[in-house]
């Protein structure tokens, strides 16, 4: 029955994955799987595969799971069933549909927010698992077109969104002036040599959503913080390379990152509202390059605003009056540990905070994250009905008073929009700076 | 342009500029940055909405411009600054604009005499670069890594050379990117080129490309090198016979590799911005030579002291026969030549910086908020709210220091003597 | 000095064997196990005459041995004794203790003579 | 009969021990070699405090949102893994055994104790068993193996059982007994049975990535 269901929603027209596997050979798809299962993987997945007994408890961590009725091809186990075991199974020598198939549920029906981690008994890290089948599916060139078209954006500019060099410093200074018009001694400092914080963002921020620019610009002005951010490439913290399995571009971007706030000689990276970019300089993309730490220190958004209140460098004029939930992004939550920071923040600048369940490590995933909203329009429905779950959490939060969902991380924000927008949940996603941007005092 | 001989190094303390003064003069005052010498300080001002200028040692320049940024002084003293007027952008040097004017500039670039002046420009969505006011002569739908020659006289920069639309990924896999030197490019495209380094005679241009979506090289004049690798760095060429030396990572490792061979026999967990010594006879690199421990390789031989944060900014002494680095462990900066670390540490330390004959090293340093020079681990006993990097003589027994405080910015010139004591 | 004691201990056990009818082994279905403070397994099931007879045994101290520093007394016999009497529960020095001793008397010489039974479950009958 | 014991019992077991220890200390040196030659980052990560942290929260029945989830798996499991190990360790019959070759003996549980226990792990392996066949999600993921290996596991407690209690011929029952049990051991280290070797290093592992990392709680 649940094979005969799944067959029926299968009717996704990608072609990144379509033509990608037309080229592919039966050689070439062992040589990849074995060039990754058995010369770039070692240890950890070797003790995964050996260790999980198939109990079948991940299942219930995972928001796909959930929200399809508890389907079991969407248990974490079960993506991994259908996608390594059967590659080591078969000693790589799968067909090209196979790796087409793999690709999608690897890209598209695991956003890797490690709740899974947190409930197998041995901490199998699936969503590790699940980015070495994109890693596999990378090395044959059969990824979401969507994602894929991103990374080459990062490969070429270094940046999520296509910005070119000028257009980045453009924006800035746009931006400086929009706000200076605000407060007309307000600067966005560029390359000011020795500041103590780098301020980085993700691509979409100069592309689509300037304000965040200004809104940061702001914040900083009024809390007198020594800034700046970089007018060459390195300014966007952001790696969708990361979640398709290029390694080598995820090193790149990540290097062009700490390069460019190494330059500026700064002591601190200060990174806008975002979950991936947090998880690509703290965990990742660090790694891949050699530092066991970043190079130089990451603060989060949510950290940095933790810092401004509680050292009072920002004045709360008078709180946000209607009731918020918050969604706690897996990335900086599960991934850095926030959760406590973010209720502290959203406690000083509003009024009443209606908290979802479950909440801080054991949210469930906005599925938007991992790259997969990333992959684009065609699997907008995938995100829709594999997260039900969370349209649920959130009525239930929202009938308990809640107006406003706060989500302080990009994907999550854009996810959950469109979540709210399907279920007709009646939110206002806001992230946290909206908010703070408004309730701060700010020079007259 | 005076050579550094014929600057003031009579030791003693001289203020050029009272900056507290410009701040009342005008709306506001942008970071102030120096002169090599120390004899100007110079920063962008704001007169009234809409309206800038920069200031040098007190005097404005001639025109006022809608928008100023990057104001930076050239080795051989001008001021040099991206300025707009009336929505046009360009370059002004000492207060003079270029006679072209274009949609954006920005990156700029000196040679190190300072007399070369190079930027990216944009123009109607068409990019290229600018050298001392001379455009390429053929634009681009996109251009980034520009680079400068040795000399400064040749621009190189990885350039666009077909169109693509949103999504079209197979049509990119093609390879779109190639690198133009003075505007021309090679006859070859890659899917992806970065960094690109031009030879000292001008003649070579080697850059870092990617073949597919997994198979990088350095290509030589357009030509890949016969071996591809899972990654690479950007390449440099040897300054004496023209060799193309670069990073290259196979099997998970991080390899130096010479026109292609590998040359060091051990492999690292990171390798990269290697160099050649100014005698052309040592080689050196930033390396890892395990997971989240970073030092210097000089002839693939590693320090055996590693530093756990970073390792930023190795260079030669003059002789090529000392390297030394800035490295942070545990947040803490300190300095670091030829594997010895000082044993003073630092909130932040700037790169250090070798006198002529190479025996005395002197850096920048800040502790809590304040800042001041450390030489050969000994820290001087005055501190700033803000000095510049430390220059020193040509006979390398005195320093000329170029600080700020009280927005007071005074030029020094100190003998060496007096910090070690 | 030898001979005093052998023949003392002749005379002690013809008394026994024939006042003391009541520890006649002639009747005796199961290991004396008096000597466990607490009983685990069903009592080793063991016909004294009709194992000897069957595995022609015609020297007691086979299994009613004595021991002196370590060696078997060659011409001594402890039919006269409890099992428990020397061997006690928790066993000591080279001494073991009394199950371990019952195992070793009945288990260590059937499995050296390839028979008799040798699996827990073969005496301890339930 | 006596052949076939002296064999099971003598040669045969130790083959087994050898096998099994052997097993997973080659086990856990290549798995530690293979850390070291491609992985050896994950050392740097390491925290024996966060790890004992994760693998004592984790050790501790109803500590984790999962296990207060699933409260009768837990108890089952718990329970299952508790009279697993210690049964055949402070059996009686298993120490005599050792007593009688080596002269060192320790604790043994009273035999009503072990019956108990032996009872539990069979049920819970009936339970177990039953998971595979009826829940969804553990049908989806099980193959062959997995019964085979739900069999290796408890083969040997049927036939302890059975050997107790003397049922069916006695002496084949017991033969068979020993040799389950040797499988058992066999198996341990090259099968997902393994998990007994491998779940501490995964638990430590990202109980040490949470903790020293990520800053936040891996249950």
């Amino acid at each position: 029955m649940a094979e005969a269901a799944r067959k029926e929603e299968k009717k996704i027209i990608d072609e990144g994955l379509d033509v990608g596997v037309q080229n592919l050979t039966e050689e070439r798809i062992e040589k990849v799987i074995t060039r990754v299962l058995k010369g770039e993987s070692g240890a950890r997945l070797k003790a995964y595969i050996e260790t999980c007994v198939h109990c079948g408890l991940c299942s219930e961590a995972c928001h796909y799971y959930l929200s399809h009725d508890k389907d079991p091809q969407y248990s974490p186990v079960g993506k991994v069933k259908q996608t390594l075991w059967k590659m080591l199974k078969a000693k790589g020598k799968v067909s090209a549909e196979f790796i087409k198939d793999a690709s999608e549920i690897a890209s598209t029906q695991c956003n890797v927010c490690k709740r899974c981690a947190m409930y197998c008994p041995f901490g199998i890290d699936i969503a590790y698992m699940m980015l070495t089948v994109r890693r596999i599916c990378h090395l044959l060139g059969v990824t979401p077109l969507y994602i894929q078209d991103t990374a080459h954006s990062h490969a070429v500019t270094m940046n999520q969104m296509w910005v070119k060099d000028d257009e980045w410093i453009d924006t800035l200074q746009w931006q400086e002036e929009e706000a200076q018009a605000e407060i007309p001694t307000l600067r966005i400092p560029l390359e000011k040599e020795g500041a103590d914080i780098m301020y980085s963002v993700i691509g979409p921020e100069p592309k689509f959503q300037a304000q965040l620019l200004y809104q940061a610009a702001v914040i900083m002005d009024v809390a007198g913080v020594d800034w700046t951010m970089p007018a060459t490439p390195g300014w966007d913290n952001s790696d969708m390379a990361m979640y398709t399995g290029d390694n080598e571009i995820m090193g790149r971007v990540k290097r062009a990152h700490f390069e460019t706030a190494a330059r500026l000689r700064v002591n601190r990276i200060v990174m806008g509202e975002c979950g991936h970019a947090f998880r690509s300089v703290y965990d990742m993309g660090n790694r891949w390059l050699g530092w066991r730490m970043p190079p130089i220190p990451i603060v989060h958004a949510i950290d940095f605003y933790y810092e401004l209140i509680k050292n009072k460098k920002i004045t709360i004029t008078e709180k946000f009056k209607e009731p918020v939930t918050l969604h706690d992004p897996c990335n900086v939550i599960r991934g850095g540990g926030l959760a406590e920071k973010a209720r502290f923040v959203i406690n000083a600048i509003c009024e009443q905070l209606i908290e979802m369940h479950p909440n801080r490590e054991h949210n469930y995933c906005c599925c938007a994250g991992g790259g997969v909203i990333n992959c684009g329009p065609p699997y907008k429905m995938t995100r829709m009905d594999g997260n039900r779950i969370k349209a649920e959490q959130l009525f239930a939060a929202k009938s308990r008073g809640a107006k406003i969902l706060i989500a302080p991380c990009h994907n999550c924000h854009s996810g959950l929009e469109d979540i709210n927008h399907h279920y007709g949940l009646g939110y206002e996603v806001k992230f946290i700076s909206d908010i703070l941007y408004d309730v701060i005092e700010k020079p007259s | 342009m005076l050579t550094r001989i014929e600057w003031d190094w009579e030791p003693g303390s001289r203020e050029i500029a009272d900056i507290s003064k410009w701040q009342t003069q005008f709306n506001w005052v942008e970071e102030p940055c120096v002169s090599p010498n120390g004899e100007q300080v110079a920063a962008i001002v704001n007169l009234a909405e809409g309206e800038f200028n920069v200031c040098v040692n007190g005097k404005t320049w001639e025109t006022v411009f809608d928008k100023i940024w990057h104001l930076r002084f050239a080795p051989d003293g001008r001021p040099v600054a991206f300025v707009s007027d009336t929505g046009e952008w360009t370059v002004a040097v000492d207060g003079r604009t270029w006679t072209h004017k274009f949609g954006y500039v920005w990156d700029m670039m000196f040679s190190p005499d300072g007399q070369n002046i190079a930027v990216a420009v944009q123009q109607d969505m068409a990019y290229g670069m600018a050298l001392n006011d001379v455009i390429w002569k053929k634009t681009y739908s996109n251009l980034t890594n520009p680079t400068l020659s040795p000399d400064g006289s040749s621009t190189a920069a990885t350039v666009q050379v077909a169109d693509f639309g949103e999504g079209e990924i197979y049509k990119f896999q093609k390879g779109v990117f190639s690198v133009a030197l003075d505007g021309q490019t090679w006859d070859t495209a890659f899917v992806n080129v970065w960094k690109s380094a031009i030879s000292a005679d001008g003649q070579k241009l080697a850059a870092e490309v990617r073949l597919n979506l997994y198979d990088y090289t350095i290509a030589v004049n357009g030509t890949p090198w016969s071996q591809t690798f899972d990654c690479v760095w950007e390449p440099i060429f040897h300054p004496q016979n023209n060799a193309v030396i670069a990073p290259v990572r196979s099997g998970g490792k991080w390899l130096l590799a010479q026109d292609g061979q590998i040359v060091w026999d051990r492999n690292f967990v990171q390798l990269w911005h290697p160099m050649v010594s100014p005698d052309g006879n040592t080689l050196a690199a930033i390396v890892a030579p395990k997971y989240g421990r970073w030092t210097v390789a000089v002839n693939g031989r590693p320090w055996s002291v590693t530093f756990k944060d970073q390792l930023s900014e190795a260079v030669f002494s003059p002789d090529g026969k000392r390297v030394a680095a800035s490295a942070k462990s545990d947040g803490r900066w300190t300095i670091v030549a030829d594997g010895v670390v000082w044993k003073n540490r630092f909130d932040r330390v700037w790169p250090p910086i070798f006198s002529p004959s190479g025996e005395t090293l002197a850096a920048k340093i800040e502790r809590n908020g304040r800042y001041s020079i450390a030489v050969n681990d000994h820290i001087w006993d005055q501190v700033f709210d803000a000095v510049w990097d430390p220059v020193f003589s040509p006979e390398g027994d005195k320093i000329l220091l170029r600080t700020l405080n009280n927005d007071r910015y005074v030029r020094h010139v100190v003998p060496v003597e007096e910090i070690l004591h | 000095m030898m001979k005093k004691r052998i023949f003392l201990l002749m005379a002690l056990l013809l008394v026994g064997a024939f006042l003391i009818p009541a520890y006649s082994q002639e009747d005796m279905e199961v290991v004396d196990d008096a000597g466990f403070s607490k009983k685990q397994r069903p009592s080793a099931v063991f016909r004294h005459d009709e194992h000897n007879e069957k595995a022609a045994l015609e020297d007691c101290a086979e299994c009613h041995h004595v021991y002196e520093d370590g060696n078997k007394l060659e011409d001594e016999s402890s039919e006269d004794q409890s099992c428990s009497e020397c061997h006690d529960e928790e066993g000591s020095g080279d001494m073991p203790g009394l199950r371990k001793a019952f195992h070793t008397n009945c288990k260590g010489c059937h499995l050296a003579q390839e028979k008799g039974p040798v699996m827990c479950g073969s005496c301890h009958v339930r | 009969m006596h052949s076939i014991y002296a064999f099971v019992s003598g040669p045969l077991a130790w083959l087994a021990f050898i096998i099994f220890i052997g097993g997973c200390l080659y086990r856990l040196i290549s798995l530690m070699v293979l850390v070291h030659r491609k992985e050896k980052f994950i050392y740097s990560y390491m925290s024996l405090k966060y790890s004992l942290r994760s693998i004592f929260r984790w050790s501790m029945p109803f500590a984790t949102e999962n296990m207060r989830r699933h409260p009768a798996l837990t108890i089952v499991a718990f329970a299952f893994h508790i009279c697993l190990i210690l049964t055949p360790l402070f059996l009686l019959a298993h120490v005599t055994l050792v007593e009688e070759s080596w002269n060192i003996s320790w604790w043994t549980l009273p035999e009503g104790w072990a019956e108990m226990m032996s009872l539990i792990v069979i049920l819970a392996c009936g339970f177990f068993l039953m998971r595979r066949l009826v829940n969804p999600e553990v049908k989806y993921v099980t193959s062959a193996s997995d019964y085979i290996l739900l069999a290796i596991v408890a083969a040997p407690f049927i036939t302890g059982i059975l050997v107790y209690y003397q049922w069916f011929g006695y002496e084949i029952l017991l033969i068979l007994h020993i040799l389950s049990g040797e499988i058992m051991l066999v198996a341990i280290p090259f099968t997902r049975l393994s998990h007994m070797l491998f779940a501490p290093l995964t638990r430590a592992y990202m109980g040490s990535e949470f903790g020293g990392v990520r800053h936040a709680k891996d249950w």
